[in-house]
């Protein structure tokens, strides 16, 4: 039978109902192959859904047969896709070398488990990137939500369990905001289907309901996407929960919620509300800047090496929601490559991390010193990616650093600023990527110096590989550039 | 009739509601509970009957079998305080009796 | 008279609200917690709800109840002194209470048939339930056929509860250094009290008996695969309420357990993956058969017994993992 | 109508801001989920009261009916989901606590200094 027009349906189906039969294997060594086979599956489906985009296509699916707004429609536009990639290339690289590490922080005994929450974040993640209905995105929000709880519960510190708390409560409160504002809009126009919302809405847009729902949506949405002053509960989370899932969640999950926040902001409300970019003016603009700030500063005075990556993440944030909150093409266009290219950059650096974490038990700088002179690849692959981070040109981060800031100039004076604070962001960047690499490359290792190897082969050859894809996109950002340009057209057509 | 009906469950829920508000000891609190969920039951039938909806009775069966449960899980939880060892206190502070209210085990004849 | 029913009990909803927010005794808020519950379910029930109000009761007044407790029994019971930072969260309250009145006075009145919430989708549920379906109860046939891929979402979603609390408090998580030993909910039972183990297994058939009713009646009365399987996972928490946990466990073992919370999601899946072959589209249930109303109705009897499966599975699943623990 | 209708409103608001009055002041982790519970339960509140239509009844047709007013079942069945999602919640977040008391000893001021940087 012919795939192809399932392919948005199998995209979810596959990892959702390979989780229900990773629970229950026994094995631990069986459970990662099977995870790791849905999740190739599951960027195999990613990637001929980027072929069909490409071709010009929104590809759509009616599930259960029921014409949308009557059912619940998958959309699948160049936006979702190049986020589809990113997820479910996250995933299956971290698998891939992950299984060393994830013997040994979760143990074996409940391999099996952790598995199936795996691919359910996985299938809640991509179940939000091609679902088309507000409600649906709850659910799958849920499901990618509690699985990842999970996933970052089974850090092997203590301090795991109150992470995960503080996360879920953040996470909680963040999706019922989500909800309140999706049950005021469907409240004025009846219907859940996102391009029937937009609609829809053309009659009562000018509402103060319609408003309260647009800030409901946007504050339960920042939440998740841990948006400064609101990401208290991420730092943690990413610092406590096993290596690898921060390699993988660090890539993925904020970013997905940030999906979220551009969707319902831009292909839901920019049309209908009356001077709806001031929200992004007066409120996310500045929010956007003051975390690139804060969170580059917090990095730099950081002792613990995920923490600095993590607050990074806050910083990089920053970046993808300025772009956005600029309200032009260019800079949604900016927006959405960095999406893509930072979740490269910190992809890469994170699987550094879980080379590092196999080999020293405690990863504050200080525990670190001297680690490049056991583990070289480790090291300089650490350094590769900490290029694009900073955003180097030859690298990824570079190109949509550089998309950032012509689209900043735009803007005339207020441009001028952004592109200083860009700027300084960045020098703030190779101050905290250079201490890492100083310490780590020249410091006196600590007390008696144990016998550190350099990282297992499979680890470090995927790390490799996802430093090669920094260099890749640097070099040709063809893909990401035309998928972003495609998501920059269909941003036009919702502008007012 | 039926209005006198649900004038008086609705005092008598107001009053339960009281008592588990107010206490003073758990089994205040448990009974009032149950009793509640009793009222909740009685309303149910009520409303079906205005309603004329046969079907709601549905739900008043199996409220009334949930707050049973309830009840039991409740009287385990404090069975087992009495038999089983009162969790220790850590770190000083998180279980300190209560001043003003008997513990189960001094209630129980 | 109803909307005035519905006032009163809102009011003493809100302030079981406020007494479990303002209780030091978390035993006592747990009570009020139940009550609260009891009061939404009413107010759903005078709402036009009852399918919402069935679950509400089992889930809140019953499951909830349980669990809360069984979590407290692990943990503490009295709430520390001080530890509450009123201020700041004051204002935050206060600020998104005021943002929402600012919306509220526009909103369509409430029961107004015209409301666009009213007009847009809903005829169309009834007509076409009416055409494709001809099944009574409206809301299972939104629940699982127009929107079924949400209800495989939310089976997924308990699938995911179960696999995270086993990963977390189950037989292979870490055992705590610290765990009080004894102090768990129904470890022994109640096997001592003759009248309560004698009311309460007369008690158990019937619960069993209705929680198949609510499930295969379903598509005609208030009920379905969620609410019949938090019954029937009630069902047998009462026995183990009364019997001890172990012998529970002997009823249903865990490894049974697992099978049933994933089986049922597979099931309801695999019911997708069968109209995918059948040259339809995930879950479009017409293709099953020649006739497209049976067709329907026997995909939504399918996935409402996969859905029953896994949510009594998942309960107990849970249930079993907070009884066990501290236990050894 | 108009009285319940505003009344449910209130209630609406009032109870959103009690439970997440609970949730951000309250220390105590179970009290946190609890708060979280009654938030849940406000929004459920708004969804079923936007679909209730005077002088309808519940969308179950008796008796063949079909001509009859019935309130909406589509906000209906989103709660149901909704409450589902609760209770999945609530269990993995009682989990946590369990796990949480066992090895701090205590499930109230979590962000007390940690004493275990080297644990």
């Amino acid at each position: 039978m012919n795939l192809e027009p399932h392919l948005p349906a199998l995209q979810v189906v596959v990892p959702l109902l390979t989780a229900p039969l990773v629970v229950l294997l026994r094995d631990a060594r069986l459970a990662w192959w099977a995870a790791l086979a849905a999740s190739a599956m599951n960027f195999a489906v990613a990637v001929a859904i980027t072929g069909q985009v490409l071709d010009g296509a929104v590809v759509r699916y009616d599930m259960g047969g029921w014409a949308a707004p009557l059912g619940i429609e998958l959309r699948v536009d160049a936006l979702s896709t190049i986020l589809l990639l990113v997820v479910s290339g996250a995933s299956t690289l971290a698998l891939l070398g992950g299984r060393a590490s994830l013997l040994e922080q979760v143990g074996e005994a409940r391999q099996p488990l952790f598995m199936a929450a795996w691919l359910l974040a996985l299938a809640g993640l991509v179940g939000i990137l091609v679902s088309g209905d507000a409600f649906n995105i709850f659910v799958f929000m849920e499901i990618s939500s509690l699985a990842t709880y999970i996933l970052v519960a089974g850090g092997p510190d203590r301090r795991a369990l109150p992470a995960t708390f503080k996360y879920l409560v953040a996470g909680t409160v963040g999706a019922t905001f989500y909800l309140i504002g999706v049950g005021m809009v469907f409240m004025m126009t009846g219907t859940l289907n996102i391009a029937d919302m937009e609609l829809r809405l053309a009659t009562v847009g000018d509402t103060n309901i319609v408003y309260v729902a647009a800030g409901f949506i946007t504050i339960g949405l920042a939440l998740k996407a841990a948006i400064f002053p609101l990401h208290a509960w991420m730092p943690n989370a990413y610092t406590w929960a096993p290596h690898v899932v921060t390699a993988f969640i660090a890539a993925c999950a904020t970013k997905v919620a940030l999906y979220v926040l551009l969707r319902m902001d831009f292909f839901v409300f920019q049309k209908n509300l009356v001077d709806h970019e001031l929200q992004f003016a007066f409120v996310l603009m500045p929010l956007a800047a003051m975390g690139i700030l804060f969170g580059s500063i917090a990095a730099v005075f950081e002792p613990n090496l995920k923490r600095i990556l993590a607050f990074s993440s806050l910083a990089q944030i920053g970046y993808i929601l300025l772009g956005a909150s600029l309200v032009t093409v260019a800079g949604f266009n900016a927006s959405v490559l960095h999406l893509f290219n930072h979740a490269l950059a910190k992809g890469a650096l994170f699987l550094a991390v879980v080379c590092l974490g196999l080999r020293y038990r405690h990863l504050d700088l200080a525990d670190l010193q001297g680690a490049g002179r056991h583990m070289p690849w480790t090291l300089t692959a650490f350094a590769l990616a900490g290029l694009s981070l900073i955003g180097v040109p030859g690298t990824a981060g570079f190109v949509s650093k550089w998309a950032l800031i012509i689209a900043a100039l735009e803007r005339g004076a207020l441009g001028v600023a952004l592109v200083v604070l860009i700027v300084v962001s960045s020098l703030l960047a190779v101050v905290y990527v250079a201490r890492i690499v100083e310490r780590l490359w020249f410091g006196e290792p600590p007390g008696e110096n144990p016998a550190v190897s350099e990282a297992p082969w499979p680890t470090l050859a995927v790390t490799w590989l996802a430093v090669g894809a920094n260099f890749w996109f640097g070099l040709n950002a063809s893909l990401p550039g035309e998928l972003a340009q495609r998501a920059g057209e269909a941003f036009l057509r919702h502008l007012p | 009739m039926l209005t006198g009906a649900v004038v008086a469950i609705a005092v008598t829920m107001l009053l339960a509601l009281v008592r588990a508000l107010l206490g003073p000891s758990v089994y205040d609190r448990v009974l009032a509970v149950n009793m509640f969920g009793t009222k909740t039951v009685l309303l149910l039938a009520i409303v079906a009957f205005v309603a004329g909806r046969d079907d709601y009775l549905d739900l008043a069966l199996a409220y009334a079998l949930i707050n049973f449960i309830g009840v039991l899980a409740v009287l385990e939880f404090f069975h087992q305080r009495k038999f089983g060892h009162v969790p220790q206190v850590a770190n000083g502070s998180d279980l300190q009796p209560p001043e003003n209210e008997a513990t189960p085990s001094e209630r129980e004849p | 008279m109803t909307s005035l029913l519905t006032v009163f009990l809102l009011v003493l909803a809100l302030i079981t609200a406020l007494g479990v927010v303002r209780a030091r005794n978390l035993f006592a808020a747990v009570m009020l917690m139940g009550i609260f519950s009891l009061l939404m379910a009413a107010v759903f029930l005078l709402l036009d709800a009852p399918d919402v109000a069935l679950t509400e009761a089992a889930v809140g007044a019953g499951i909830s109840t349980v669990l809360l407790l069984s979590a407290m029994a692990l943990t503490a019971e009295e709430e520390l002194a001080g530890g509450i930072h009123p201020t700041p969260a004051l204002a935050v309250v206060l600020v998104t209470a005021a943002v929402i009145f600012y919306g509220m006075f526009e909103k369509p009145l409430v029961g107004d048939p015209e409301a666009p919430v009213n007009t847009h989708l809903a005829p169309q549920f009834f007509e076409l339930t009416r055409e494709q379906m001809e099944i009574p109860n409206v809301v299972t046939a939104v629940l699982a056929s127009f929107r079924g891929y949400d209800t495989l979402g939310e089976v997924i979603v308990v699938l995911t509860a179960a696999i995270g609390v086993l990963f977390l408090i189950g037989p292979d998580a870490p055992q705590g250094s610290r765990a009080p030993s004894g102090g768990n909910l129904a470890g022994g039972g109640l096997k001592h009290h003759q009248p309560l183990r004698i009311v309460g297994k007369i008690a158990i058939p019937f619960i069993l008996l209705f929680a198949f009713y609510v499930q295969y009646h379903g598509e005609y009365s208030p009920g379905g695969g969620f609410q019949a399987g938090a019954l029937l996972a009630a069902g047998i928490i009462l026995f183990g309420l009364l019997e001890g946990r172990e012998a529970a466990a002997a009823v249903i073992p865990t490894r049974v357990l697992k099978a049933m919370a994933a089986g049922g999601a597979l099931v309801f899946g695999g019911v997708g993956v069968v109209t995918l072959l059948m040259g339809g589209q995930f879950l479009e249930y017409r293709v099953l058969l020649d006739h497209p109303v049976s067709a329907q109705q026997l995909g939504i009897v399918v996935i409402e017994v996969g859905v029953g499966v896994t949510v009594s599975g998942v309960l107990l699943l849970i249930y079993h993992a907070f009884a066990a623990r501290g236990r050894g | 109508m108009l009285a319940l209708d505003l009344f449910n409103s209130w209630i609406f608001v009032l109870l959103l801001m009690v439970g997440f009055y609970a949730v951000i002041a309250r220390d105590n982790l179970v009290k946190k989920l609890m708060g979280l519970s009654i938030f849940q339960s406000a929004v459920f509140l708004l969804f079923i009261t936007m679909g209730t239509v005077t002088g309808g009844t519940a969308p179950i047709v008796l008796g063949d009916d079909w001509g009859a007013v019935f309130s909406n079942p589509l906000p209906q069945v989103l709660i149901l989901t909704a409450i589902v999602v609760g209770i999945s919640t609530l269990a993995l977040g009682l989990a946590i606590v369990v796990r949480i008391k066992e090895s701090y000893g205590r499930i109230s001021d979590i962000d007390a200094p940690e004493r275990d940087r080297r644990l």
